[in-house]
C-alpha cells in the first residue's frame, strides 16, 4: 500500500488542549507515504465523516490513520465508513491520542511528541495491513439441549415455539430433573409436581422437539452452525415403542433395588419406572441389578408383558446428529458423603441431605408423605438442619455459597411443622442469604410463626449415643457451646456440578471453573454464552441456582439461538491464524497451546502439517509465538505489523 | 572401559548391523566412519552389507548423529542410527515434535566412556598430533604412543566438558543397547557445568560486555543453527522474512537478537549436545546460553529435555499455580 | 522417653524387633519443641525440628517418631521447608547445611501400616485380643492440618481400628476419638481438662469401653490425671485405662508385661487385661 | 527514557482508557502497542525493542484465571519467566522487562504500573543496550 492519509481530530478540546494538532499533522505529512494529513475537530461527526470521505475520493486513498480516541470508541464507526468509501475496513487504524495521551498526560510538548509518535506508529502498522474479508459459513437451524431437567426443558420449548428443531438430550430415562424429585418450592410453597408435569408433558408432545431420554453426549465436532455430535443412546432392554407403561413387570419382577431417584430410601424394582409422572412414560430396566442380564435366568418381565417390549439383545446405539448451536443445562449434584464425615453422613441413617428429606417429605416418596426418620420410622421430635454443609468451606474446597439452601432449609422446616406441630426444629446457620422475590420475607414468616429455633453456629460434630443423634454445636450469638439430642439432622448438603461435566465440556471444549462448573464468557456481560461460540449455558452447571434463575436462563439461552439462527450464515472475525504451508515444520507446538482446539492437521507434500480453522480461531495469536519458524501468523496482528510499529517508536 | 571394550563395540556393532540390513529391518543406517585425519570421525550413511567394515565406535565419536534425522525422516525410509547415551535425548525431542516416526527409526545406543577433545590434544600436542600411532588407556590416564615416546595425561583433562558430568543411563527408547560389562545404573542428576557461575557472578554490564565481544564477531554463518538437532523448521524465521527481525547486515545488536532467539527457541527442547559450539567457525561459547537455559528451564518446571517421549514440554502446557514473580 | 516414659520406649522397640521393623535412635537429637508456632514469622522455633529432620537425611533414613506431637512439629516443619522457598532460605540460613526437605518423616502407626501390613500383622498375634473392647483415642495432632499431615482422614479416621482389628480386639465406635482432651491447658487450667476428660470418659462409659488406645503422651496423661482427680470428685465411678497402642501391640505379640512399664499409669489397666490371660 | 508497553487489547489496554478516561495522570514515556492477547507477544519482540536501545518493555496482560482467551496469559507467564532470566544472563537487568496483570476495570492500576516501571527504571545504575555496540570494545 502506498496512499495513506491521515486525519487527526480535535475532539473539540479534548485532544487540542494538551496536543498541538498542527504540529501532529505537519510531523506526520512529511512521511513518504502519507499523501494527505488533515484535522477537523470533530471526525466522528457526520461532517467529519463526510470530509473524510471526500478526501478518500479526491486523493484516491487506499488507507488511512485516523489520530482520536480509542479504538474501543470509535474503531467501528471508522472501519464502517472505510467500507463506504469503497476500502477495506481492515485498512484503517486507529491512533490513541486522547485516552492514553492528551487525557493523561500535562505537558504540552510531551505529549506532542508522544502523539506524533503514535500516529507514526499506526501509518507503519496501516502500511502493512491487508485487506481482510470475513468468512461466511452455512447455518444449521437445530438446536441441541443438554439436560432436561427445568432449564433445559425451558431453553427447548422456546426454540421449539419458535420454530426451530430441537433435539433435547437427558441422561436419566426420564426428563424434569432435579425438580421431579422435590416436594414443594419456595417461596411460594407451590407443588413441584404440579408446576412441573405440564411442562414435562409439553415437551413430550412437541412436534418440534426430539426428546432423547437416557442418552449421552460423546463427541462433538466443528463449530458454531455446523456441529455433528455423536449420542449415546444407552440400552433401557425395553422396547419404548411397544411399552404403555402397564407396570405389569414392575409389580412381578423379583428383584428389589433403591434406586437413584428415591435417595435410597425407598425400594423399587430391577424393572422399574422411576416415578408415577415419568416423561416418558416408560419403563426401564437396571442393568446392574437385573438378574436376566447377569445371570442368565428369570426373564419374568419379558414372559408377562402383554406387548412383548421387553428385548434383552438391547444395545447401547450411537447416533449422529447435525446441529448449529448447543445449550448446556446439566444440573448439579450433591456434594459427596465422604466429605461430610464430622456430620456421620453415610454412618448414621438419620442423618440425611435435603434432597433425602424431600423424598421423604413427598406423597410418592418412602412414607407416603408423612415425616418419619430412615432408621426405625419413628417421626421426629426433635429435628436439626444444619445449612452450609460442605459450602462455603475453604477446608473442603467448596469456597462458594450454594445459594438455595437458606431457602429450602427455611421451606423444610416450615412443612416439617406443618406435618408435625409438636416438633421441634433447630437451624444451624451461618448467615441467612435470602435475596431474592419474596424471599426475605419467607424466611422471616417461618421464623416468626413456626416457632423453629435459628442458631447462628456451625456443627463440629454428630454422633449417636442412647437411640439419638448427639449435635454438638456453638451459638456465636450466645457463645455458647450447644448440645442437641435429636432424632434427625438434615444437611443442606453444598451443590456440586453434577457428574460427568468435566469430560462434556472437554468434548464441548469449553471450560470449567476449579469447582468443576462451567465457565461463563464474560462473567457481567455474558453470563450464559461459553467461550466456544455457540454454545450456551444454562441451570445449575454453572453455579448454584434456583429454580426462577434456572428457567430464566433457559429462556435467556433460547433468544441468544434466535438470533444465531435469524441469520442464514455465520460471519467469521478474519483477524484469524493462518499457516504459512510450506514453512511449517508440523511440530503441532501450535496445537498445545490453543484454547480453542481451532489447530487441526493437514496432509501436504508427503508432511503432516498444521492448519488452522478458521471458524473456531477467536485470534488470541498465543500460536505464533510457539510457533518457532513463524510459520503461522495472525492476521490483523502479523508479526511485520507489529515489528513495523516497533520500529516507528524507535524512531528518534 | 578399556580400548578393548571400544574394539569389543565395534566388532558388537558391525554385526548388529549386518543383521539389520540382513533382515531388512532398516533401509539405511545413520553411522561413525573414519575422518580425514587419524582422529576425526565423519557421520556416513551406509545401506549395504559391504559398507558395514567402515563403521567405526570409538572415543572420538563427536558428533550428534541424531541432526542427520532431520531430513529424509520424512520420506517413510527406515532408519537405524547409533546414538550415545546423551544423544538419544535429541532423538526423543525429534519423536515428541512430530519430526520422526518412531516406528521409522530403530536406535542402537552404544556403550560411551566419554569423548575426548581432540582440540585439547591438538593444543597439547601442536605439530606432532599428525604422528600420534594410538591412544591407548589405562584406568586414570589417556596413553598416547608416538614413534618414540608415549605421553600420559590425565584423562579427565581431555574428555569433553559434558562428558565429565554426564550421568545419562541406557534410554528406554533404544532398540539395542550395547554395552561390554555391566554398567553401574545411577539415578540422572542435574550438574551444571561449574564455568556458568563465573558468568552469573558478573556484572550486568561486565556480562553484556561479554557477551557482546563474543556476539561482535559473529558471521551469521548459521551453522549453529543447522547443526543443530532440535532446530528442525524447515524454514527458520531468521530466513523466511528476511530482514524483518533482524537486518541482514552482520551487526552486534542483530547478532544479539539471533543468538538470544536461538537459545530462547531451544529452550526446552535443547539437549546440550555441544554441537552448536562446536562448529561455530569463531568459537562462540554458545552453550553457556545453552547450559544456563536448561539449567533454568529445569529449576522453574523441573523439566529436562529429552528423557521420555511424553513428557510434555513446559512451553506447552501450563499450571494455574505457577509461581508469579511478576506482579 | 528414656525418663518419663519408658512403657511407650521398651514396647515400642520390643515390638519393632518383633515385625522385623528396624528403627535405629537419631544420633544427637533435639526436642522437636512440641507445639508447632502458631506464628508464621516465628522461624527460630523451627530450628530444631529442622536439625532433626537433616540428621535423618545424614543417616540416608526415614524419620519415625512415635509421639502425636513430635509427628506433627517434624511433619509440618518438613512441610513448610518442601513448600515454602522463601522460609525454606530463611531457616537455611540459620543452618550449617542446606536441608531441602527430601526426609521422610513417618508416625510409627504408618511404618506398620506399610512395611507389615494389616494381614501380616494380623498372622503375628500370638495372644489374641478378643473379647477387649478398645476403642482409638486419636487426639488432635496426629490428624490435622490434613493437607500438611495427610495422615488419615481428619474427622473419620480409621487407622486406629484398622490396627485394633488386626490384633484381635473388639472395636468399639467411638464418636469422641477426635475430641480434644485440653492438651496444654492443663497446666493453667485444670478445669478444662476436667470437663473435657469427663465426656469423653462418659462416653466411653456408655459404650462399654474397656481400654482407650492413643499414641500421644500428653493425651494419655491428661485423660488419667483427669480421671483420677473425677474419681476423687466423684464424677465418674468406672476409670477407663489408656494404653499406648505399642503397648497393646506387645501384648498381641506375646512379648510379656514386662516391656509395657504399667507401673507408670496412674490408671491401673491390669484388671482390665488380666482376664485376657 | 523510552517505555514499549504490549497491552492486551481486552484488559489492560482497555484499563489504560480507563485510566484515560478517569484523567488519571502518568509519564508520558510509554508507547502502548495493541496486542489481542499477551500471549501474542513474540519474545523477540521484546529482545528487538532492548537491543534498539529502549529503556524497558513492559508486558500487561488480564489477570491469571481472567485471560480473554481463557488461558493464553498462563502461557505468557511461563514464556516471560525464561526470557526474564535469558535476558538477565546476557547482561541486561532483568528490572527492564516487567510484567504487570491489569484488568479492564483497573485504570489505577495501569496508571500505577507505569510509575513503577519508571521508577524502577530509574533506580537502575547500568546502561541501557549499548546504541553502536561495534564501537564498544
Amino acid at each position: 500500500m502506498r496512499n495513506i492519509g491521515v486525519f487527526v481530530c480535535w475532539c473539540g478540546l479534548n485532544i487540542s488542549r494538551t496536543v498541538d494538532i498542527k504540529r501532529v499533522v505537519e510531523e506526520t505529512s512529511s512521511h513518504p507515504q502519507v499523501i494527505c494529513s488533515t484535522d477537523y475537530k470533530y471526525l466522528c461527526s457526520e461532517p467529519g465523516q463526510k470530509l473524510i470521505k471526500e478526501i478518500v475520493k479526491e486523493k484516491g486513498l487506499e488507507g488511512y490513520v485516523i489520530a482520536a480516541c480509542s479504538p474501543g470508541m470509535h474503531e467501528t464507526t471508522f472501519r464502517e465508513l472505510a467500507s463506504r468509501c469503497e476500502i477495506n475496513p481492515y485498512l484503517c487504524e486507529m491512533a490513541n491520542i486522547r485516552e492514553q495521551c492528551s487525557w493523561v498526560h500535562e505537558d504540552r510538548e510531551e505529549a506532542t511528541g508522544k502523539a506524533i509518535k503514535l500516529v507514526n506508529m499506526a501509518i507503519e502498522k496501516v502500511l502493512h495491513n491487508e485487506p481482510l474479508y470475513p468468512e461466511s459459513f452455512p447455518l444449521n437451524k437445530r438446536a441441541m439441549v443438554i439436560g432436561a431437567g427445568v432449564a433445559g426443558m425451558q431453553a427447548a420449548l422456546d426454540i421449539a415455539d419458535a420454530g426451530y428443531e430441537v433435539l433435547l438430550v437427558e441422561k436419566r430415562p426420564f426428563i424434569g430433573g432435579h425438580m421431579t424429585q422435590l416436594s414443594e418450592t419456595f417461596p411460594t410453597l407451590d407443588c413441584a409436581q404440579c408446576i412441573l408435569t405440564p411442562k414435562t408433558a409439553e415437551v413430550a408432545r412437541h412436534p418440534r422437539i426430539t426428546l432423547m431420554p437416557y442418552s449421552e453426549v460423546e463427541e462433538v465436532k466443528g463449530y458454531v452452525g455446523n456441529f455433528e455430535a455423536v449420542i449415546r443412546r444407552k440400552a433401557t432392554f425395553v422396547d419404548w415403542n411397544k411399552c404403555t407403561g402397564c407396570a405389569i413387570c414392575i409389580e412381578k419382577c423379583p428383584k428389589k433395588i433403591y434406586p437413584e431417584f428415591e435417595c435410597g430410601l425407598k425400594e423399587g424394582k430391577s424393572i422399574d419406572m422411576a416415578f408415577p409422572q415419568a416423561v416418558p412414560y416408560k419403563v426401564f430396566i437396571n442393568k446392574e441389578s437385573c438378574i436376566f442380564l447377569n445371570q442368565g435366568k428369570c426373564g419374568v418381565c419379558a414372559k408377562l408383558c402383554p406387548e412383548e417390549a421387553i428385548d434383552f439383545q438391547q444395545q447401547d446405539q450411537l447416533v449422529k446428529e447435525k446441529i448449529g448451536a448447543i445449550i448446556v443445562a446439566t444440573g448439579y449434584d450433591l456434594i459427596d458423603k465422604s466429605e461430610l464425615a464430622e456430620f456421620g453422613y453415610g454412618k448414621y441413617k438419620d442423618v440425611i441431605d435435603g434432597m433425602q428429606f424431600e423424598r421423604i417429605n413427598s406423597s410418592s416418596g418412602p412414607f407416603s408423605g408423612v415425616i418419619r426418620r430412615p432408621s426405625d420410622g419413628k417421626i421426629p421430635k426433635e429435628i436439626v438442619f444444619i445449612q452450609c454443609a460442605g459450602s462455603r468451606d475453604r477446608e473442603k474446597g467448596k469456597p462458594y455459597c450454594s445459594k438455595i439452601c437458606c431457602m429450602y432449609t427455611a421451606k423444610q422446616a416450615r412443612l416439617y411443622k406443618h406435618k408435625v406441630p409438636d416438633g421441634q426444629v433447630y437451624v444451624f446457620y451461618m448467615d441467612i442469604r435470602a435475596g431474592g422475590k419474596g424471599y426475605e420475607e419467607f424466611i422471616y414468616r417461618s421464623v416468626e410463626e413456626s416457632g423453629m429455633l435459628y442458631l447462628r453456629g456451625q456443627v463440629s460434630r454428630v454422633f449417636e449415643e442412647d437411640g439419638k443423634l448427639i449435635v454438638w454445636g456453638m451459638d456465636t450469638l450466645s457463645g455458647k457451646k450447644i448440645e442437641i439430642n435429636a432424632d434427625m439432622v438434615v444437611l443442606a448438603s453444598a451443590i456440586v456440578p453434577s457428574n460427568g461435566v468435566k469430560e462434556l465440556a472437554n468434548i464441548l471444549k469449553i471450560t470449567t471453573d476449579e469447582h468443576g462448573f462451567i465457565q461463563e464468557a464474560h462473567p457481567k456481560l455474558k453470563p450464559i454464552e461459553c467461550m466456544t461460540r455457540g454454545v450456551y449455558l444454562a441451570g445449575c452447571g454453572h453455579a448454584p441456582k434456583d429454580i426462577a434463575e434456572s428457567v430464566a436462563q433457559g429462556s435467556a439461552t433460547a433468544s441468544k439461538v434466535f438470533s444465531l439462527f435469524s441469520r442464514n450464515s455465520v460471519l467469521a472475525e478474519p483477524t484469524v491464524s493462518i499457516v504459512n504451508k510450506d514453512e511449517c515444520s508440523g511440530c503441532l507446538s501450535c496445537e498445545t497451546v490453543c484454547p480453542y482446539q481451532a489447530i487441526e492437521k493437514e496432509n501436504y507434500r508427503g508432511k503432516v502439517i498444521a492448519k488452522v480453522n478458521s471458524a473456531l480461531c477467536q485470534g488470541c495469536g498465543s500460536c505464533t509465538v510457539a510457533c518457532r519458524s513463524g510459520a503461522i501468523d495472525l492476521r490483523g496482528y502479523t508479526n511485520q505489523q507489529i515489528m513495523a510499529e516497533l520500529e516507528a517508536l524507535l524512531w528518534k | 572401559m578399556k580400548n578393548q571394550s571400544y574394539i569389543e563395540l565395534t566388532a558388537m556393532l558391525e554385526q548388529k548391523i549386518n543383521q539389520l540390513l540382513s533382515e531388512n529391518k532398516v533401509d539405511y543406517l545413520i553411522v561413525y566412519g573414519k575422518g580425514s585425519f587419524w582422529f576425526k570421525t565423519r557421520p556416513l550413511l551406509i545401506r549395504k552389507q559391504t559398507e558395514i567394515e567402515k563403521v567405526i565406535w570409538n572415543r572420538f565419536c563427536q558428533f550428534n548423529l541424531s541432526t542427520f534425522l532431520k531430513p529424509g525422516s520424512r520420506k517413510g525410509e527406515k532408519i537405524g542410527i547409533i546414538t550415545k547415551k546423551c544423544d538419544i535425548r535429541s532423538v526423543v525431542e525429534l519423536i515428541k515434535n512430530n519430526q520422526i516416526n518412531k516406528d521409522n527409526l530403530y536406535i542402537i545406543q552404544v556403550a560411551c566412556d566419554g569423548i575426548i577433545n581432540w582440540q585439547k590434544l591438538e593444543n597439547l600436542l601442536g605439530a606432532t598430533v599428525s604422528k600420534v600411532i594410538e591412544v591407548e588407556e589405562n584406568a586414570l590416564n589417556f596413553v598416547i604412543k608416538m614413534p618414540e615416546t608415549n605421553i600420559e595425561v590425565l584423562k579427565n583433562d581431555y574428555l569433553l566438558d559434558k562428558c565429565l558430568i554426564c550421568d545419562y543411563q541406557q534410554s528406554f527408547y533404544a532398540d539395542e543397547f550395547l554395552i561390554t560389562s555391566e554398567e553401574k545404573v545411577e539415578e540422572i542428576k542435574n550438574q551444571f557445568l561449574p564455568s556458568l557461575e563465573i558468568l552469573e557472578n558478573m556484572s550486568y554490564e561486565e556480562r553484556l560486555e561479554y557477551w557482546l565481544k563474543h556476539f561482535s564477531r559473529c558471521m551469521r554463518c548459521y551453522a549453529c543453527r543447522n547443526v543443530c538437532p532440535v532446530c528442525y523448521c524447515p524454514t527458520c524465521m531468521f530466513d523466511s522474512q528476511e530482514g524483518l527481525w533482524i537486518s541482514k547486515e552482520s551487526k552486534t545488536s542483530e547478532n544479539y537478537v539471533y543468538h538470544l532467539t536461538r537459545a530462547f527457541h531451544t529452550a526446552t527442547l535443547c539437549v546440550e549436545c555441544g554441537e552448536c559450539e562446536r562448529v561455530c567457525p569463531v568459537n562462540i561459547p554458545l552453550m553457556k546460553l545453552n547450559n544456563k537455559l536448561a539449567k533454568e528451564v529445569s529449576e522453574i518446571f523441573g523439566y529436562q529435555a529429552g528423557l521420555k517421549v511424553d513428557e510434555v514440554s513446559p512451553f506447552k502446557t501450563y499450571c494455574q499455580e505457577d509461581s508469579d514473580e511478576f506482579k | 522417653m528414656h525418663n518419663q516414659s519408658q512403657s511407650f520406649r521398651d514396647s515400642t522397640i520390643s515390638t519393632a524387633r518383633e515385625l522385623e521393623i528396624e528403627l535405629e535412635e537419631l544420633p544427637d537429637w533435639y526436642c522437636c519443641g512440641a507445639v508447632y508456632p502458631l506464628r508464621s514469622e516465628d522461624l527460630i522455633s523451627l530450628l530444631s525440628p529442622t536439625r532433626n529432620l537433616m540428621g535423618a537425611k545424614k543417616e540416608g533414613k526415614e524419620l519415625v517418631t512415635l509421639c502425636s506431637a513430635c509427628y506433627q512439629v517434624l511433619k509440618r516443619t518438613n512441610y513448610l521447608i518442601l513448600n515454602d522457598a522463601d522460609k525454606r532460605e530463611k531457616l537455611n540460613n540459620y543452618l550449617e547445611e542446606k536441608y531441602d526437605g527430601s526426609t521422610k518423616v513417618l508416625h510409627f502407626l504408618e511404618v506398620i501400616r506399610k512395611d507389615v501390613g494389616w494381614e501380616e500383622l494380623k498372622s503375628k498375634v500370638k495372644t489374641s485380643l478378643t473379647g477387649l473392647k478398645a476403642a482409638p483415642y486419636y487426639g488432635c495432632l496426629l490428624l490435622r492440618p490434613q493437607k500438611e499431615l495427610v495422615f488419615d482422614h481428619p474427622e473419620n479416621p480409621t487407622i486406629f481400628e484398622n490396627f485394633l482389628q488386626s490384633l484381635g480386639c473388639d472395636i468399639v465406635d467411638f464418636p469422641y476419638k477426635t475430641e480434644c482432651c485440653g492438651a496444654y491447658l492443663g497446666i493453667t487450667e485444670e478445669k478444662v481438662i476436667n470437663s473435657a476428660v469427663l465426656k469423653i470418659i462418659q462416653g466411653a462409659n456408655k459404650r462399654g469401653i474397656e481400654v482407650l488406645i492413643t499414641s500421644c503422651p500428653l493425651c494419655l496423661y491428661n485423660l488419667e490425671a483427669g480421671q483420677k482427680e473425677l474419681m476423687k470428685s466423684g464424677h465418674i465411678s468406672k476409670p477407663v485405662p489408656v494404653l499406648y497402642f505399642t503397648q497393646l501391640l506387645a501384648l498381641a505379640l506375646g512379648l510379656g508385661v514386662d516391656v509395657c512399664h504399667f507401673e507408670e499409669h496412674q490408671i491401673n489397666p491390669l484388671p482390665v487385661l488380666e482376664r485376657l490371660k | 527514557m523510552e517505555i514499549v508497553a504490549f497491552c492486551c487489547q481486552w484488559c489492560s489496554y482497555a484499563g489504560a482508557d480507563l485510566a484515560g478516561t478517569s484523567r488519571l495522570k502518568y509519564p508520558a514515556n510509554i508507547r502502548i502497542i495493541k496486542i489481542p492477547c499477551s500471549s501474542r507477544i513474540n519474545p523477540t519482540f521484546i529482545m528487538r525493542a532492548l537491543s534498539k536501545g529502549v529503556d524497558g518493555v513492559m508486558v500487561a496482560g488480564c489477570h491469571p484465571g481472567d485471560c480473554h482467551y481463557s488461558t493464553g496469559n498462563y502461557f505468557t507467564r511461563r514464556r516471560l519467566m525464561v526470557l526474564k532470566r535469558l535476558l538477565e544472563f546476557s547482561g541486561i537487568n532483568p528490572e527492564r522487562l516487567q510484567l504487570y496483570w491489569i484488568s479492564a476495570a483497573e485504570g489505577g492500576k495501569f496508571a500505577e504500573s507505569v510509575k513503577d516501571i519508571i521508577s524502577k527504571l530509574e533506580k537502575i545504575q547500568d546502561k541501557p543496550f549499548p546504541k553502536n555496540p561495534e564501537s564498544s570494545p
